[in-house]
C-alpha cells in the first residue's frame, strides 16, 4: 500500500525532527510513506486571508498531483497544512462551480477523493491496533496532550475528535504505555502565527499553557503540529522569563512519543533537534492506569433513566 | 440435463409440485416455457446455453397458478424477481419450489427465502456492459437529441402490450392503460399515448426492475425500453441504498425515505 | 347532465376592483352544465348566503361554485349554507380569484380571464364531485394521560373533574415530575412542593382517575376516540395493597449508597426506596439493578422486616390494556448530558454542576437541609459563578433554541444563594436576559438590585480546576470584550432544556411527529398549539419545547378542554375527504392486487390488509383497506397506487385530471 | 416570441404553498397572471401522470410546490414525494423531456413573498425559452387538429 506523505515547508526546515520521526515510525510499522512529487505551499497563514482562489488552488494541486500517483490516502502531519488540505477539500466538495474554476487554474484532474489524514489519523488508521504489541519501553511519564486549534477546528468540515475537550493524542499515549494526565488548556492558543512578530504574546499564552501542564505534575507535553512546537520549545526562555520560573518539561511531538515506546533511539527520532533539552529519566513500569481526576463524580444520567 | 429431468419427475411423482415450469424445445432452433405436470411432459425439459429467459413471469399468471403447486427453473434474475414478488405479498415463502441449474450443471434447490437472499448476495445482478454503454450513448446526447431518439423508438411501437406481458413485476389485474376513468393513457397507438405509456411503466418499474430484460425481447418493434427502467437502477442504489429483488422483507425503494435523501433541483 | 351554479362574489371591492366579476359571471354561464350564474356584492353575507340557498332549491342545482377568497377561509361557510338549502356539502366548491387573482394582478382584461379559467376548472371539477357524508365514529370517554408531572396532574384533574376517566402513566415510582425537585419557584419564591403535593394526592384520590407509577407505554394502535393502548407496569416487587407505607424496610435496607436520582446525585438512597417523603404513592420500589438479593441472591432484610408482609421477590411484569378515546402527552423535558460541556468540566469537577442540582441543594428537604454547600468538599461557596444558555442558543452545539426557563431559574438561583449566604458573590454570566411574563422582569431586576447579582453579559470559553478554586474565564461584552476571569468556589450551568431521553421512541409508539430537536410537534404553532397532527392527541408542558410552571399547567388545561370537547358527543364527525380502495364485482373485487406498497407510504398506518374468503373460508384474495378512522387524506398512497386502486375523495384521480384538462384546454 | 405567454400550471400542497399563495394575496404581492394553481391535499398525492398530462395539454411549463422538509401536514408526504420526484426528473431527463420547464420548490404557509418569486422567475424563464415545441407537437390539441385536417 502506498501512502502518500505531504511534508509541507516546516517539514523540511524549523521540524525535521517531526519528519524522521513519523517516516521513522511508519517503517516500524512496514508502511512507506510516498512523497507527494513536485509538492507545493499548502497556502497556510497567508493565502487564505489574501484571495481565496489561490488559497484553494495550492492545496488543490497538491491533491491532484497525488491522485495522479494514485494515492488515496495523504498523512499530512502539520496540523496547518492538513487544516487547509480538508478545507479546500470541502469547499471544493461543496460547490461545482468553484471546483471547476479551482481545477481550471491548477489545469490538473482532481476528483476529490483522496482521504487526508493528519497524524493521529494515520496512526489510527495504521498503526493503533498494532501498538500494544510493539511497545517495548512504555511511556510511562505524566503526560500532557497538547492539541491546539488546528487540529479539531473547525469541526464541522474536519469532524475529528471532540472540539473542547479532545481524547484521541491522550488514548494513543495510553496505549504506549503513558499517563496522560488531565488539564484545562488542551486547546488554548499557544500565539501560532505571532511566533516571530510578537514573541511577548507568544510567551504569555505559551506561558500559561506550559504552566498549567507543570502545575498538573506534568513531566512531558504531548503536540501535533510544529507551529505549536515551535512556540512551546523555542520560545522557553521568553515563556520562562514571563512565568518567572524555569520550567524544563520538554515537548515532544506523538511520533516521538510512539516511536521512543515501540524502541526506536533517541537520534533517530531526531530528539536532538529540541531547544528545550529532552531528559526523560528512566522510571520503573508502574501506575500505567490514568489517574482520573475526580472519578467518584455521580453520573448524572443514570439517575433519569 | 438428466439430473434435471429426474428430479423433476421425482418431484412430480411424490406429489411436491403439481407442475413444473421449464424450458423446452420450440418451434425452429428457438426455445420455449414448457409447464410440465407429467412425468412425460418432464422428459421433455432442456436445459441449454440458449435458456436464459426469466420464467418467473409465469408464476403469477392465472393459468398457470391454477395447475396447483408450482416448481420452476430459475436463473438470477427469476430469482431476483421471485424475490421483489415475495416483498411484494405476491409469493410466500415455501410456495414454489424453486430449482436453479450451476455452472457445473448440477442442481440447487433453494428450500426458503432466506438461502435466496444468501445466494444473491454473491451473485452478478449487474446489467451488461453493452447494455451499460448503450445508456451512457443516450445520457451523453442533449435533451432535444435524446427526445428524439426516444420519439422515434416510440413512433415504432404498436401498443401490443407484449412487453407488459412478459414482465414479471407487471401483474396487476387492472393496468393504469386500461383506466378509462379518466383515460390517463389514450388507447390509440400514436407518439403521445406511447411516450405516456412507456413514461408510465418506466415510473411504475422504478425501484422494482430486476433487469431480465425481457420486455425488451418481447418487444416485436425492437424497442429498447429496457434501457428506461435499467438507468433507474443505479440512482436508486445510489440515492437511496436499495436494489430491487435481494430481499423478501425489502420495502420498496419508493414508499419509503430518509429525511436527508439528496436532491439539488429544488428551491 | 349538470346543473351547476356559479356565483361570483366582490368582495366589496377586494375582487371587482381587478376583475369583470360580472363578465366572469356572463361567460360561466355559457359553460357546459352551468345552469344558473350571478355575481353579488359579498356572498359571504347573509343575503348572498341566503341567494345561494335560494338558487340551489329553485334551479335545482346539483353543483356549486362559489368564485370569491380562499377556500381556506370560506369553504366551510359556503358548503353550510350548501348543506341548508338540501344541497350534500361536498358538491360545492370555491375558486379562488381574491387571493390568487384580484390580489395578486393589475386590473386588466388577463386577471378576468384568468378568473373565468378558474371558475371553469371548478365548474368541470365540481362535475366529478361526490356526494358524500361525514364520517361518525364512536368515543370512548377514557383519557390516558402520559406523565405525572405538573403538566400531567394538571391535565388529569381537569378532565377528571369534567367526569371523564382518566388513566395516567408514570415512568418514575412517584408522580411529581421535574417541579417536586424544585426548592421555591419564581418569580413569588413560594415553595414548589408546598404547591405541588395537594395536587397531587388529589390525583392518587381522584376517583376518575387510575394512577400507574413505574410504568411505561409499549403500544398505541386504534384512532381518534378509540385507541388502544399496552402499558407494561414494572414490577415493583410489592404487593402494593398490602404495603401500608411504614418506610421500615427503606431504613433498613443494609445497600445506602445508590446515587439518588431525586437529589439528582448530590445524595444516597437504599435499593428499596421512595423517591422523596411527599411521593405518590408512597409506597417503596426495589431497584432490582443495585438490590443485594437480585445481585448476589441472599439478604431479603426488606421482608423479613416487613410488617404486612408485602415484598414480592418473584414479582413480574404487568401488561394492562386500556382503551381510550384521547391521549396527552405530558412527557417533559431532560436536562443536557454531562460530556456536553467538556470545556465547562462538568461531569468531571465535582463543584460544576446544574440548575435542577442547585435546585436540590436549595431545598430545605434536600441532601444539605437547604444550606448550600458545594458538593466536593461541604464548604460554602462564597464566589458563584452561574453561566446561563449553557447549551442554549449554540449553533455550534446543535442547540440553535432558547431554553427559555433559564434567565429565570438563573435570577432566582442568585437570590435564594444570596438570601442563604449573605457574605457571598454570585456572578451571572448572559447572552441576553429574556425575562417576558408577569412580573418576571421586576423578579430579575430584584436579583440584580437589591441581591447585588453581578451580571456580565458574556459567554464563558472554559472552566478549569486549579488550587482548589474553579477558573471561569470568559469575556464582559459590554466592557469592550474584556476577558474575565473568575475563580469561583462552585459553577451552577443553566443547562439547556432537551427533549426527554427516549422522546423520540415514543413519539413512534404513539405516532406523532416531532421537530429537530425531538421535541413533540404541535399541530399549528399559533392556532393549534396544544393539539398534534394526529387526531386525538394532544400536547401539555414542556414535552413540546422548554416551558416554565404557569406556561406548562395553561398548555395542560388547553389539552384538558380539548379533551372534554372531544368526549362532550359520543360520535365524533370527521370530514370524509379520504382514501378508499375500489371494490368491483367478484371475481375481481378489486383492482387493488395487495402489493401493500401503499402500507409503508401512510403516514397513520391506516391501510390495513382485508382477506376476502370463499365460501369454505379460504382466503382468495388479500386487499389493502383504508380504515377511516385512521386516514386523515393526505393521498400519498394514492399517486403510488400503480392500478390506481386507491383514490381519495375530493382530490379524486378523476377530479384532478379534468382539473388540467378544463385549465389548459379552453 | 414577443406576444409569447406561457401557460403555467403549479401543482400545490393545500397546507404550504397553496396558503403560501392565499398569503402573496393578503400583502398585495404582484406576480404574473400566467400560473394557475391546481390543489392538492398534500405534495405526496401529485401524481407523476398528471405532470405529463399538464405537458400534452399543452402546458409550457409546471411548479410543483409544497412543505419544506419537516413541515409536513401529514408529516411525511413531502418526503415521500421528493423521492418520486427525484427518480421522476431523471426518467424524464433519459427521455429528453426538458426537465427545466419543471420548478419544484418548497413554499411554506409564511413564504408569501417566495412565492411570488417562484412564480415570476419561472415566468421570465418559461417566457425565455419559448413554448414547448417539442412536446406541443404531439400535444393533444396539435394531433386533434391534425386528424381535423385528414378528415378534410
Amino acid at each position: 500500500m502506498k501512502i502518500g506523505f505531504y511534508p509541507g515547508c516546516s517539514m523540511k526546515g524549523g521540524a525535521r525532527e517531526y519528519q524522521e520521526s513519523v517516516v521513522a515510525l511508519a517503517k516500524v510499522f512496514d508502511i512507506e510513506l510516498v512523497e507527494i512529487p513536485d509538492w507545493n505551499c499548502c497556502g497556510a497563514t497567508a493565502a487564505h486571508n489574501l484571495n481565496k482562489e489561490l488559497s484553494l488552488s495550492l492545496p488543490a494541486r497538491i491533491m491532484a498531483l497525488a491522485e495522479k500517483e494514485g494515492i488515496t490516502d495523504i498523512v499530512v502531519p502539520c496540523a496547518a497544512c492538513y487544516n487547509r488540505l480538508s478545507v479546500t477539500k470541502h469547499e471544493l466538495a461543496e460547490d461545482a462551480s468553484l471546483c471547476s474554476k479551482v481545477t481550471g487554474i491548477i489545469d490538473l484532474k482532481y476528483s476529490g477523493k483522496t482521504n487526508i489524514l493528519n497524524i493521529i489519523q494515520f496512526i489510527d488508521k495504521y498503526i493503533t491496533d498494532k501498538l500494544e504489541e510493539k511497545v517495548v519501553k512504555p511511556f510511562n511519564y505524566n503526560t500532557a496532550c497538547y492539541y491546539g486549534c488546528l487540529l479539531v477546528r473547525p469541526h464541522a468540515i474536519l469532524n475529528f475528535d471532540r472540539v473542547e475537550d479532545p481524547q484521541s493524542m491522550d488514548v494513543l499515549v495510553k496505549k504506549s504505555g503513558g499517563n496522560a494526565i488531565d488539564w484545562a488548556f488542551k486547546t488554548e492558543c499557544c500565539g501560532a502565527g505571532m511566533s516571530v512578530s510578537r514573541t511577548d504574546t507568544v510567551a504569555r499564552l505559551s506561558g500559561d499553557i506550559l504552566k498549567d501542564a507543570s502545575d498538573r505534575k506534568a513531566e512531558v507535553m504531548v503536540v501535533a503540529c510544529p507551529m505549536c512546537h515551535s512556540n512551546l520549545d523555542m520560545r522557553r526562555p521568553e515563556i520562562n522569563k514571563y512565568l518567572d520560573e524555569k520550567i524544563s518539561m520538554p515537548v515532544l511531538y506523538i511520533s516521538q512519543v510512539l516511536g521512543l515506546a515501540v524502541g526506536l533511539d533517541a537520534k533517530t527520532l531526531g530528539l536532538n533537534r529540541h531547544m528545550t533539552e529532552v531528559i526523560l529519566p528512566d522510571k520503573p513500569v508502574k501506575n500505567a492506569e490514568p489517574a482520573e481526576v475526580s472519578k467518584k463524580v455521580a453520573n448524572p444520567e443514570k439517575m433519569e433513566a | 440435463m438428466n439430473e434435471l429431468i429426474n428430479k423433476v419427475t421425482k418431484l412430480l411423482n411424490d406429489k411436491t409440485i403439481d407442475a413444473f415450469i421449464g424450458y423446452g424445445q420450440g418451434s425452429t432452433d428457438r426455445v420455449r416455457a414448457i409447464f410440465a405436470r407429467t412425468v412425460e411432459q418432464a422428459s421433455k425439459l432442456i436445459y441449454t446455453p440458449a435458456c436464459t429467459f426469466n420464467l418467473s413471469g409465469y408464476l403469477l399468471k392465472h393459468e398457470v397458478k391454477h395447475l396447483g403447486k408450482l416448481g420452476i427453473l430459475a436463473n438470477v434474475a427469476a430469482l431476483r424477481s421471485i424475490m421483489q414478488l415475495a416483498s411484494e405479498f405476491q409469493i410466500k415463502d415455501g410456495e414454489v419450489y424453486i430449482l436453479f441449474v450451476n455452472d457445473d450443471a448440477s442442481l440447487t434447490e433453494f428450500s426458503d427465502f432466506q438461502s435466496i437472499e444468501a445466494f444473491l448476495e454473491k451473485a452478478n445482478i449487474d446489467i451488461t456492459p453493452d447494455e451499460k454503454a448503450r445508456i451512457e450513448k443516450i445520457e451523453a446526447m442533449s435533451v432535444s437529441e435524446r427526445w428524439e431518439f426516444w420519439n422515434k423508438e416510440f413512433e415504432k411501437c404498436i401498443k401490443c402490450y407484449a412487453c407488459r406481458a412478459a414482465c414479471p413485476m407487471c401483474y396487476c389485474h387492472r393496468c393504469t392503460t386500461d383506466v378509462n376513468q379518466p383515460q390517463w393513457i389514450p388507447v390509440a397507438s400514436h407518439e403521445r399515448g406511447n411516450l405516456d405509456y412507456h413514461l408510465m411503466r418506466a415510473m411504475h418499474l422504478a425501484g422494482r426492475c430486476i433487469n431480465c430484460g425481457e420486455c425488451a425481447n418481447a418487444c416485436p418493434m425492437d424497442i429498447p425500453l429496457n434501457l428506461l427502467t435499467y438507468q433507474l437502477i443505479d440512482p436508486i442504489k445510489t440515492g437511496f441504498g436499495a436494489t430491487a429483488g435481494m430481499k423478501a422483507d425489502a420495502v420498496y425503494a419508493l414508499s419509503t425515505f430518509k429525511p436527508d435523501d439528496k436532491e439539488n433541483f429544488i428551491i | 347532465m349538470s346543473r351547476i351554479g356559479v356565483f361570483v362574489c366582490h368582495c366589496g371591492e377586494n375582487i371587482s376592483a381587478t376583475v369583470n366579476c360580472e363578465k366572469v359571471a356572463q361567460i360561466s354561464k355559457e359553460l357546459k352544465g352551468v345552469e344558473f350564474s350571478t355575481d353579488y356584492k359579498y356572498m359571504c353575507s347573509d343575503p348572498g348566503q341566503t341567494m345561494l340557498k335560494e338558487a340551489i332549491k329553485e334551479h335545482k342545482l346539483d353543483g356549486v361554485v362559489v368564485a370569491a377568497c380562499s377556500p381556506r377561509m370560506h369553504e366551510p361557510t359556503f358548503r353550510k349554507a350548501c348543506s341548508e338549502a338540501g344541497l350534500n356539502p361536498y358538491l360545492c366548491e370555491m375558486s379562488n380569484i381574491r387571493e390568487h387573482c384580484s390580489w395578486v394582478h393589475p386590473k386588466d382584461d388577463l386577471t378576468t380571464e384568468k378568473a373565468e379559467d378558474l371558475v371553469r376548472v371548478m365548474v368541470e371539477k365540481v362535475k366529478k364531485n361526490k356526494a358524500l357524508n361525514s364520517i361518525k365514529v364512536p368515543v370512548t370517554k377514557t383519557a390516558l394521560v402520559i406523565g405525572g408531572g405538573v403538566a400531567g396532574i394538571q391535565a388529569a384533574l381537569d378532565i377528571a373533574n369534567c367526569g371523564h376517566k382518566v388513566v395516567m402513566v408514570e415512568k418514575q415510582p412517584s408522580i411529581g415530575g421535574h417541579m417536586s425537585q424544585l426548592s421555591e419557584t419564581f418569580p413569588t419564591l413560594d415553595c414548589s412542593q408546598c404547591i405541588l403535593t395537594p395536587r397531587m394526592v388529589e390525583i392518587a384520590q381522584h376517583p376518575n382517575i387510575t394512577l400507574y407509577t413505574y410504568a411505561e407505554v409499549e403500544k398505541v394502535d386504534g384512532f381518534i376516540g378509540n385507541f388502544k393502548i399496552t402499558v407494561r407496569k414494572k414490577s415493583k416487587s410489592l404487593d402494593e395493597h398490602l404495603c401500608t407505607g411504614c418506610g421500615l424496610c427503606t431504613t433498613k435496607c443494609p445497600q445506602k449508597k445508590i446515587p439518588n436520582e431525586f437529589e439528582r446525585g448530590l445524595g444516597f438512597r437504599p435499593a428499596i426506596y421512595v423517591p422523596f417523603p411527599q411521593a405518590v404513592p408512597n409506597k417503596p420500589v426495589i431497584d432490582r439493578e443495585n438490590c443485594t438479593y437480585y445481585i448476589k441472591g441472599k439478604c431479603k432484610v426488606c421482608e423479613i422486616v416487613c410488617p404486612t408482609k408485602a415484598i414480592r421477590f418473584d414479582q413480574e411484569d404487568e401488561l394492562v390494556e386500556i382503551e381510550a378515546g384521547a391521549i396527552v402527552l405530558a412527557t417533559g423535558f431532560d436536562v443536557l448530558k454531562s460530556d456536553f460541556f467538556p470545556e465547562y468540566g462538568y461531569g468531571k469537577y465535582k463543584d460544576v454542576i446544574d440548575g435542577l442540582q442547585f435546585e436540590r441543594l436549595a431545598s430545605a428537604s434536600g441532601p444539605t437541609m437547604g444550606e448550600i454547600r458545594r458538593p466536593s468538599d461541604g464548604q460554602i461557596p462564597k464566589k458563584i459563578v452561574f453561566v446561563a444558555c449553557a447549551g442554549s442558543r449554540d449553533p455550534a452545539k446543535g442547540i440553535e433554541y432558547c431554553s427559555k426557563i433559564c434567565c429565570m431559574y438563573t435570577a432566582k438561583h442568585a437570590m435564594l444563594y444570596k438570601h442563604k449566604v449573605h457574605d457571598g458573590t454570585p456572578y451571572v454570566f448572559y447572552m441576553d436576559i429574556r425575562a417576558g411574563g408577569k412580573m418576571y422582569e421586576e423578579f430579575v431586576r430584584r436579583a440584580i438590585v437589591e441581591d447585588e447579582t453581578q451580571y456580565i453579559r458574556g459567554r464563558v470559553s472554559t472552566i478549569y480546576e486549579k488550587n482548589g478554586k474553579l477558573i471561569v474565564k470568559g469575556a464582559d461584552t459590554l466592557m469592550g470584550a474584556e476577558p474575565v476571569e473568575i475563580e469561583a468556589d462552585m459553577v451552577v450551568l443553566a443547562t439547556a432544556g432537551v427533549a426527554n431521553h427516549g422522546a423520540e421512541a415514543l413519539a413512534q409508539t404513539v405516532h406523532v411527529s416531532y421537530d429537530a430537536y425531538k421535541f413533540f410537534a404541535e399541530a399549528h404553532p399559533k392556532l393549534k398549539p396544544v393539539e398534534t397532527n394526529t387526531a386525538g392527541i394532544f400536547l401539555a408542558g414542556a414535552c413540546q419545547a422548554p416551558k416554565d410552571i404557569p406556561e406548562s399547567v395553561a398548555a395542560a388545561s388547553g389539552a384538558a378542554v380539548k379533551v372534554a370537547a372531544l368526549f362532550s358527543n359520543d360520535e365524533l364527525t370527521r370530514e370524509p375527504l379520504i382514501a378508499v380502495v375500489n371494490r368491483q364485482a367478484p371475481p375481481v373485487f378489486s383492482s387493488c392486487v395487495g402489493c401493500f406498497l401503499c402500507q409503508s407510504v401512510c403516514p397513520y398506518q391506516a391501510i390495513e390488509r382485508e382477506e376476502i374468503k370463499n365460501r369454505n373460508g379460504e382466503v382468495i384474495k388479500t386487499l389493502a383497506k383504508v380504515n377511516e378512522g385512521l386516514c386523515q387524506g393526505c393521498g400519498t398512497c394514492v399517486a403510488l397506487c400503480r392500478t390506481k386502486a386507491i383514490d381519495i375523495h375530493g382530490y379524486s384521480n378523476q377530479q384532478v385530471y379534468t382539473e388540467v384538462m378544463a385549465l389548459l384546454n379552453d | 416570441m414577443q406576444d409569447f405567454e406561457p401557460k403555467i400550471v403549479a401543482f400545490v400542497c393545500n397546507w404550504c404553498t397553496y396558503a403560501g399563495a392565499d398569503l402573496t394575496g393578503t400583502s398585495r404581492t404582484k406576480y404574473a397572471a400566467n400560473v394557475k394553481i391546481i390543489r392538492f391535499p398534500c405534495t405526496g398525492r401529485i401524481d407523476f401522470m398528471i405532470l405529463m398530462k399538464a405537458f400534452e395539454n399543452g402546458a409550457d411549463g409546471i411548479i410543483v410546490s409544497g412543505c419544506h422538509p419537516n413541515d409536513c401536514h401529514y408529516s411525511t408526504g413531502n418526503f415521500h414525494a421528493r423521492r418520486r420526484w427525484i427518480v421522476f426528473r431523471n426518467l424524464m431527463n433519459f427521455t429528453g423531456i426538458d426537465t427545466e420547464r419543471i420548478l419544484f420548490s418548497w413554499v411554506s404557509a409564511a413564504e408569501g413573498f417566495k412565492w411570488a418569486d417562484v412564480v415570476n422567475n419561472t415566468v421570465a424563464k418559461i417566457r425565455e425559452m419559448g413554448p414547448y415545441e417539442n412536446y406541443n407537437k404531439i400535444a393533444v390539441s396539435t394531433l386533434l387538429k391534425e386528424e381535423v385536417s385528414n378528415h378534410e
